[in-house]
């Protein structure tokens, strides 16, 4: 079988396994889980080590491990065809980590774990899925299977103002794959010309290259704002700090790390590559918002008091970089986007997980009402210290890798203007700084604040109207530890030898950015 | 040369290594005797100062030496990033004369400072973690100096910068010190960005990133910069002078010139050893050594910008001597000399020329000399103020005085330190300070005399520190507390770093800068102005009376002196208020207006037009409930009237 | 020309329907044991069913000079029928054990009447077979909706349901009448020729037609009596009404639409544009803010009749197949949701929304089974009712005209508020707390089957093109 | 003789008296006798258009046939639902059925 639809069969696999165990077998079902996302893992790995051994070889086609069946034939020309290239390589690494840390992330939910999972799944058989589709039709419906699970996984599991955040996430994300929709049909019916047969296959229908400007110009912008959406662009990012503050850890985790990706991964494999002309003349409109946003994330993340909050607005500000550098169309700039996507996943992963630990044992997440973290869980402490070390791009972690590649290969476009506006995203790694930082010596540095020690145990205090709790604390279980780890570990081996990521992405980019210069 | 090549990586493989070795399983392994985890480190980093020094050795005396200048070997040059196939981020090892001289420097101090603190962070908890980050920043700083390309250097620039951060929040249970760390580290990272977008500029011109070919000069003009930028003008300005600044003013962030000076004297709230090799030797003339790196672009390509950080220098050197005649903590008066002296080595840059011809570039060697210099009087005064606090428990003076005959060594090895810094001969701040002055003479009366003040004042309130402590009146706190001396091993770096200072006189030593380190490279004989020599020595013996006068003694008259100069001592002694600016600015004015502001729109505008969307369908369904009324007849009139209307749209359609 | 009574051969749905009539009617007087009654009534059924699937493709033709015609379209619609109509029997068995005792012989009688009645619809000719197919299927539909005797709803919903239908229907004759005036034929070719060189008249019988048409599809404006009746009705009769009856109509229409009026669609599409957009937006207005589930399910399948009208629009081949394969999905997922309710209305009489707050842990597979309805309900992947939608509006996409885009997006806009009002289920089952959430439930096994039935369907159909694909190659049967 | 297009006007009179009929009765016996008025415009219409238009034909007659013979139908059912709202309500004004609304 392909290797890539392994990666859906063995999520099914899962599924069907974990729907068959009863419910009250939580570890059970909790090591099947492990085991299958171990098995995606490995899958993951043999792909890309595959992967580069081909390219080595000398295997030029622009997806590798192709393969297409027919499905709709005739009335509608729909074929379930899969296949690689760099980028979506790099994507599936990213999505099968994320996957697996969420899993152990999420090993202590104890209510309706079996649902939990099964919807946990679904999440991961969607991203997985769009991934590796080359087909468009298939991509849209795995991406909106990866959608739908978020609204029960907020609203069930999810914390705080779950209810409202699942449904505004859910409807604005169905309300971008509305604008995808239609953005999607246009695409279809021009994808030949009035002779050739219709399809929904990439590569063909960017061969065909047979849709006319002026409609170009009516579908572009559906289908960017449609994935942009997703990609919490400004102005439509509003559902991402709510979401992300309700959702449960790993479903945070995996919504920002992977989930978020799909709308960049989107914006630049449909929107830009199969309408090029209309991407040229209307990319400054877009740059300009997602310019926006990632200053305007930035700074709104400054004056955040709930720690999701702030990762939440941290993300909007890089996948707004993510954007911003597709849009600067060179190579350079493009393979900063897709490292950034990398990135950025994994260290919001990585966040979003540490928020979750501690939040579990404060029952907190208001950094007014935490100190001095880093005498009570040491751990976890110097792991968030390192996540935010990435997040504001220190070398040898793996975002300062994307934000250089990003910043100087945007500074080589030759418009003037659009040099400016890169200055203005370089402010971005200061601010960013400065609210990691508030967050680092708010929490985890300082003294104790509300929490007291008993013997060797600390206690986190917190008078709720009235009546005072009293929550132990502890450092990270080995759970915990095997998701951090996986996550700073895969963090720091992209921020210490960047270059064969970077290639592997780059000679994947060449023919688009060649396309649309 | 092979054994060059193959040692070379050792300098930034083993302080990586040794960092990743401490920090991840040092409080495992050496929880019950945290002090392995201090031998290990300085073992290591004596490896590696053996290392640099052979290294420099071999360069200076046997391979260095071309036909007629020092050649720039690169020992190794791998690919880390490949932006395009130009732009190539590489980490690579550069041998010039001045990444020789640094390697001495950092590996001398590092190891002092290494053994050092043996003594002096005894006992502290997180003993494995200080260690670590030593090892880190060692690396960082190596890999800095010995960048073969800009990027290279951005990047150790950035690590430098996080150590840096890590150890002045090494007390992350103190709230000053977390502040410190925070300050220090965004007024750096600010500076930074303008270093990154300089960066930008100028690879988007020359499109490369390699120092040998940035700074390759022929026929009177940095070839590359010269033919790619020349005449890009951008607002009126020349994008070459643009660049230049921007990338100083990363130079400047760290080296903690006005205005980015602020965050240098919170940054004691440190350790006091890591003080003394971040804050006083290496890390803060890193500005110095990347304007030196790239003196040729900015001596043909951009003399304006050259110009400006003269006089930025002059003021800072100036500015800070001020301040630094009114402060009470120690560590503070070390650090704002600290940035006096650095604004000196800015000085000297600006007022060199590049060519050794009659001495033209001799602004160029006593900068590097002055750097190396400072740093070995400096840290040891640092390392000597270490000993002190450690034997009082504080830092203010007034918990000081009479020290000398408690602590002998400390005292003998500041008094050598301050007569360095001062400017008195046989020292080796003599010297080096004294072609700055004369390079600055030649160039520019105007900053010559600003120096000269400088000097003097320099002298003064260095001398009025050395009194206070080790004279002044007697402190009664030391009747039921007695200081001691500190052990050995706190002794000995302050022994071995004040004998660095005393024999620059020497004529094997002193002809070794005006040889060696030169712009082009190109060596030359140095023989000393002797006027200007005098005048120095006179201003510093001025400064130094004036000291005796005040402070040998405990009197009335510094509080009158202060009481005649009301405002400018109030001002002085708070800095000028250049903090509360800054807190105005970003507390106020950014988070305070901007931050909020956008949160707020965010919030309600933007979050409130998707909740308006909402509310709008809901209120609409409500509002149109009445339509099925449940009346039947209704239910026909709706019938007939939209026949009606349909009819009526499609006929007139 | 004389009777040739082979014809009827053409017609073996109708024959075999009305032979299982018979039956029934006689079994009704001899059996007195009402469960035996409805087991022998759901088997002859069954077997009626069984039968039409083979018959479906090779009798094509057809009969009264013309005003039957019959083909493998016709058929494969009667057969979705039948199928519809035999879940709506499985659903409906624990009623008729205990609320309708009395009546089971009519609720047989008259829904098998009301489904030949479809069936004339569907295989109509000319508008008079049409006409008497309208009014066979929606009179006896009055008495269904009465057969609700808990209090008064029953015979509101069936008087307003009556008076409403005798008065659009005496509208469609209206416009009829005046087709008939202007084109002198009321065989569908024969208007077809003669429906050129449009005038005021034509389009006002046009309006007059659709407006009837509407009713039963139940299209804003002429959707008032849908959310009454469906509410007051019994809830199999409900489920039958919002989708056999609705189905057949549709089907009717756009026969009549592509055959009678295929000279001038820019006229009818005009017109369907706009009724298409109101239908979906107003029904869903409507739908947001209900609390009794069966009313809100009329107002989502008065959106749904709007989505349907979408292939109409459509006015192509594919368009047809899109329709077919709609409401063929359509059908499960609406059946599924319908069975649901019934079940647990029978078992506690609640149908509000808020009484299904917590139900998913009481009762997680009905449960489940209810959130696959409002999923596929809400076109949400990999459910059928996602691949129904999205077949649909490709076919309105493919005519590359921007009025059609525009179109597709508004509709795609209404999808997010009805998939609100979906969630709003789904979120009371899951998410809402309550104290007395309904208790364990055990559905009798006709409905389960039934339901199961629906489950898979609305599960495996997308991923099965060959059904599309089939239903595309006979869909031609329309136009001619 | 009498031209058509006088009966198409009784007829459409007819139609529209019967609609107006519709709208306004309040009792639901009167609201299916306007009903019955509806249909007979119809019949006329067909009636008319057969005779005036089409002669050669039959179409229109038999469809007036078949009109009134469903309208009987109809009729039947209405008035037994009527009798049944009736029993329920003691009343047949249409205001009193109103029970289900919004």
């Amino acid at each position: 079988m392909n290797i890539l639809s392994a990666f859906v069969v063995v999520l099914l696999v899962m599924l069907v396994a974990v729907f068959l165990i009863p419910g009250e077998k939580k570890n059970a079902i909790r090591w099947t889980m492990a085991a299958g996302s171990m098995v995606i893992l490995g899958l993951a790995g043999y792909l890309v080590w595959d992967f580069l051994a081909q390219r080595e070889a000398g295997a030029t086609d622009k997806f590798l491990f192709a393969d297409s069946t027919v499905w709709y034939e005739g009335v509608i020309n729909i074929s379930y065809s899969v296949g690689v290239d760099g980028v979506s390589v790099a994507m599936i690494m990213l999505s099968a980590i994320v996957v697996i840390t969420g899993v152990f992330a999420s090993w202590a939910v104890e209510d309706k774990a079996k649902e939990y999972f099964l919807w946990f799944i679904m999440l991961s058989i969607g991203v997985f899925g769009f991934f590796i589709s080359v087909d468009l039709f298939t991509m849209f419906l795995f991406y909106e299977v990866a959608l739908i699970p978020m609204y029960l996984l907020i609203g069930v599991w999810g914390s705080g103002d779950k209810e409202y955040a699942a449904m505004k996430l859910t409807l604005m994300l169905m309300g971008g794959s509305a604008f995808l929709m239609v953005g999607i049909f246009g695409i279809y019916y021009f994808s030949a010309e009035d002779s050739g047969a219709l399809t929904f296959n990439l590569e063909e229908i960017a061969a065909n290259a047979a849709m006319p400007i002026e409609w170009q110009r009516r579908f572009f912008p559906l289908t960017f704002v449609g994935f942009g959406v997703l990609g919490a662009m400004f102005p439509f990012h509003t559902w991402s700090p709510d979401g992300h503050a309700s959702a449960p850890t790993a479903v945070s985790m995996l919504h920002a790390g992977v989930l978020m990706k799909l709308g960049g991964y989107g914006c630049f494999r449909v929107a830009m590559t199969l309408m090029p002309e209309a991407c040229k003349e209307q990319a400054w409109i877009f740059i300009v918002l997602t310019g926006i946003s990632v200053v305007y994330g930035a700074f709104s993340a400054c004056v955040q008091n709930d720690l999701k909050y702030i990762n939440a607005y941290s993300s909007v500000s890089h996948c707004g970089l993510v954007l911003f550098a597709l849009l600067m169309m060179n190579q350079t700039a493009m393979t900063g986007a897709i490292l950034q996507m990398l990135s950025h996943g994994l260290m919001t992963a990585l966040f979003f997980a540490l928020i979750g630990m501690i939040y579990g044992q404060t029952h907190t997440r208001d950094i007014r009402y935490l100190g001095g973290l880093m005498q009570v869980m040491p751990f976890l402490c110097v792991c968030y210290v390192i996540a935010g070390m990435a997040s504001l791009g220190l070398p040898g972690l793996s975002g300062f890798v994307a934000e250089m590649t990003i910043f100087v290969g945007s500074f080589a476009h030759e418009d003037l203007f659009h040099r400016v506006l890169v200055i203005g995203g370089c402010t971005s790694i200061v601010i960013t700084a400065v609210y990691i930082l508030r967050v680092v010596g708010k929490i985890l540095f300082g003294p104790l604040y509300k929490i007291e020690k008993v013997g060797d145990q600390y206690n986190y205090v917190s008078e709720h109207h009235g009546e005072v709790h009293h929550y132990p604390l502890r450092d990270a279980i080995w759970y915990e530890k095997i998701a951090t780890i996986g996550l700073i570990v895969s963090i720091a081996i992209i921020g210490l030898y960047p270059v064969w990521i970077s290639d592997m992405i780059s000679e994947s980019l060449e023919a688009v950015a060649a396309m649309l210069n | 040369m092979e054994t060059i090549t193959n040692l070379s990586p050792i300098i930034l493989a083993l302080p990586f290594l040794m960092f990743l070795f401490l920090g991840l399983c040092g409080n495992k392994l050496f929880k019950s005797n945290p002090n392995i985890a201090g031998w290990i480190g300085t073992a290591g980093l004596s490896v590696v100062a053996i290392v640099s020094y052979y290294i420099a050795i071999q360069y200076f005396w046997v391979e260095g030496k071309g036909a007629d200048a020092y050649q720039q070997f690169v020992l190794f040059n791998h690919e880390w990033l490949k932006m395009t196939d130009n732009l190539v981020i590489s980490i690579g090892f550069m041998l010039d004369p001045i990444s020789a001289m640094m390697l001495v420097v950092i590996s001398t101090v590092s190891l002092m400072v290494h053994i050092y603190s043996l003594g002096y962070m005894h006992g502290e908890e997180g003993f494995q973690r200080y260690y670590a980050v030593l090892s880190l920043f060692t690396f960082a700083m190596m890999g800095l100096v010995v960048a073969t390309n800009i990027f290279q250097m951005y990047i150790f620039w950035e690590l430098v910068g996080v150590s840096s951060f890590l150890l002045i929040s090494f007390y992350f249970i103190k709230p000053s010190a977390v502040a410190a760390a925070k300050k220090a580290f965004i007024v750096t990272r600010f500076a930074d960005m303008f270093f990154l977008i300089g960066i930008l500029i100028l690879s988007y011109y020359t499109n490369t990133f390699d120092f040998l070919k940035l700074t390759a000069v022929s026929d009177g003009h940095a070839t590359l910069v010269n033919t790619k930028m020349c005449g890009e003008m951008f607002m009126g300005l020349s994008v070459t002078s643009i660049a230049m600044f921007l990338i100083f003013l990363g130079g400047a962030g760290k080296s903690a010139m006005f205005p980015f000076h602020i965050w240098l004297p919170d940054a004691m709230e440190g350790p006091t050893p890591a003080s003394a090799l971040i804050h006083a030797a290496t890390m803060v003339v890193a500005g110095v050594f990347l304007v030196a790196r790239m003196f040729p672009v900015y001596f043909f390509e951009a003399h304006d910008v050259l110009t400006i950080i003269g006089y930025i220098g002059a003021f800072t050197s100036l500015f800070a001597a001020i301040i630094a005649c009114t402060q009470t903590d120690i560590k503070r008066v070390l650090a704002f000399s600290t940035i006096s002296q650095i604004a000196y080595m800015f000085v000297a840059l600006a007022v060199s020329g590049y060519t050794s011809e009659h001495e033209a570039c001799l602004g160029y060697t006593a900068s590097m000399w002055h750097l190396f210099t400072h740093a070995m009087f400096k840290a040891c005064l640092f390392l000597g103020a270490g000993c002190i606090i450690h034997a009082v428990h504080s830092n203010e003076m007034n918990a000081m005085g009479n020290l000398r005959k408690f602590m002998p060594i400390a005292h003998i090895t500041f008094l050598v330190s301050c007569l360095a810094i001062a400017g008195i001969p046989p020292f080796s701040g003599f010297f080096s300070k004294d072609e700055i002055l004369v390079a600055a003479f030649e160039h520019d009366k105007v900053l010559y005399a600003c120096q000269a003040f400088v000097a003097g004042l320099t002298a003064f309130y260095m001398f009025r520190l050395y009194f206070r402590i080790f004279w002044y009146s007697e402190n009664p706190a030391h009747a039921h507390h007695t200081p001691h001396e500190a052990p050995m091993n706190m002794n000995i770096p302050l022994i071995v770093l004040s004998v660095f200072t005393c024999f620059t006189w020497l004529d094997k030593v002193f002809p070794f800068f005006p040889e060696k380190i030169t712009a082009d490279r190109v060596g030359y004989e140095l023989e000393t102005n002797w006027i200007i020599a005098i005048a120095s020595i006179l201003v510093a013996v001025v400064g130094i009376a004036i000291a005796w006068v005040l402070y040998l003694k405990k009197n009335d008259k510094p509080d009158m002196i202060a009481g005649k100069l009301k405002c400018l001592y109030i001002s002085a002694s708070h800095r000028f208020y250049i903090d509360e600016i800054y807190l105005f600015i970003t507390r106020k004015i950014i988070f305070g207006g901007i931050c909020v502001a956008i949160a707020w729109f965010d919030r309600h505008i933007i979050d409130g037009f998707m909740n308006l969307l909402a509310w709008i369908s809901r209120e609409l369904s409500y509002d149109i409930r009445d339509v099925q009324s449940g009346n039947l007849q209704q239910y026909a009139w709706g019938f007939l009237v939209g026949v009606l209307a349909i009819a009526m749209f499609a006929i007139n359609y | 020309m004389d009777l040739d009574y082979s014809q009827f051969l053409s017609m073996s749905h109708e024959v075999s329907l009305v032979v299982v009539l018979i039956v029934l009617l006689l079994a009704d007087l001899l059996i007195k044991n009402k469960k035996a009654f409805q087991y022998l009534a759901i088997a002859a059924f069954a077997l009626h069913t069984v039968a039409g699937f083979y018959s479906y493709t090779d009798l094509a033709g057809d009969a009264f000079a013309g005003m039957y015609v019959s083909g493998a379209a016709q058929s494969f619609v009667k057969n979705i029928l039948n199928v519809g109509t035999l879940i709506v029997f499985f659903f409906s068995f624990e009623w008729n054990n205990n609320e309708n005792k009395s009546g089971v012989g009519e609720f047989f009688f008259l829904t098998l009447s009301t489904l030949i009645g479809m069936y004339f619809m569907v295989s109509a000719g000319d508008f008079l077979f049409f006409y008497i197919g309208l009014e066979t299927a929606s009179i006896p539909m009055a008495a269904l909706v009465a057969m609700n005797k808990k209090g008064t709803e029953g015979a509101e919903a069936a008087a307003k349901y009556i008076l409403t239908a005798s008065f659009s229907s005496g509208v469609m004759l209206f416009g009829i009448s005046l087709i008939y005036g202007a084109c002198g034929s009321l065989y569908f070719d024969e208007v077809q020729a003669a429906f050129t060189n449009i005038t005021a008249l034509h389009i006002f019988a046009l309006v007059c037609f659709i407006a009837g048409v509407g009713f039963k599809i139940s299209l804003v404006p002429f959707h008032f009596w849908t959310a009454d009746t469906y509410q007051g009705a019994p809830t199999g009769i409900t489920a039958y009404l919002s989708v056999i009856s609705k189905g057949a109509a549709v089907f009717a229409f756009m026969s009549i639409l592509y055959k009678a009026f295929a000279n001038e669609p820019d006229v009818w599409q005009n017109i369907l544009w706009w009724l298409i957009v109101i239908t979906i937006t107003i029904g869903n207005l409507f739908a947001i803010r209900q609390k009794n589930l069966k009313r809100f399910l009329a107002f989502s399948s008065i959106s749904q009749a709007g989505y349907i009208m979408l292939g109409v629009y459509a006015s192509s081949q594919t368009g047809m197949s899109s329709t077919i394969y709609y409401i063929l999905i359509y059908m499960f997922t609406n059946l599924a949701a319908f069975g649901i309710i019934s079940a647990i209305e029978n078992k506690t009489g609640k149908v509000g929304m808020d009484d299904y707050n917590g139900l998913y842990s009481t009762n997680p597979k009905l449960a489940f089974a209810m959130t696959l309805a409002m999923f596929s309900l809400g076109g949400i992947p990999p459910f059928a009712g996602f691949f129904s939608k999205f077949f649909i509006f490709a076919a309105v996409a493919s005519s590359k005209v921007y009025g059609d885009y525009v179109l597709v997006f508004l509709a795609l806009l209404n999808t997010i508020i009805s998939l609100y009002y979906y969630l709003l289920v789904v979120k009371a089952m899951f998410i809402n707390k309550s104290e007395s959430p309904i208790e364990t439930i055990k559905i009798d096994t006709m409905s389960r089957v039934a339901l199961l039935v629906c489950v898979v369907a609305i599960l495996v159909i997308g991923f099965i093109s060959s059904i599309y694909m089939n239903i595309y190659n006979i869909s031609d049967g329309f136009a001619n | 003789m009498i031209p058509v297009e006088a009966y198409l006007v009784v007829s459409t009179l007819l139609f529209f008296i019967g609609v107006y009929g519709f709208l306004v009765r309040k009792n639901l016996i009167g609201i299916l006798m306007a009903v019955e008025l509806i249909l007979n415009a119809v019949n006329i219409n067909f009636v008319v258009f057969n005779r005036f238009l089409y002669p050669d034909h039959l179409e229109g007659y038999i469809y007036s046939l078949f009109v009134i013979v469903v309208a009987a139908a109809e009729t039947a059912i209405a008035i037994s639902i009527i009798i049944n709202v009736y029993r329920k309500l003691k009343d047949v004004r249409v205001d009193s059925i109103n029970e289900l609304k919004n």
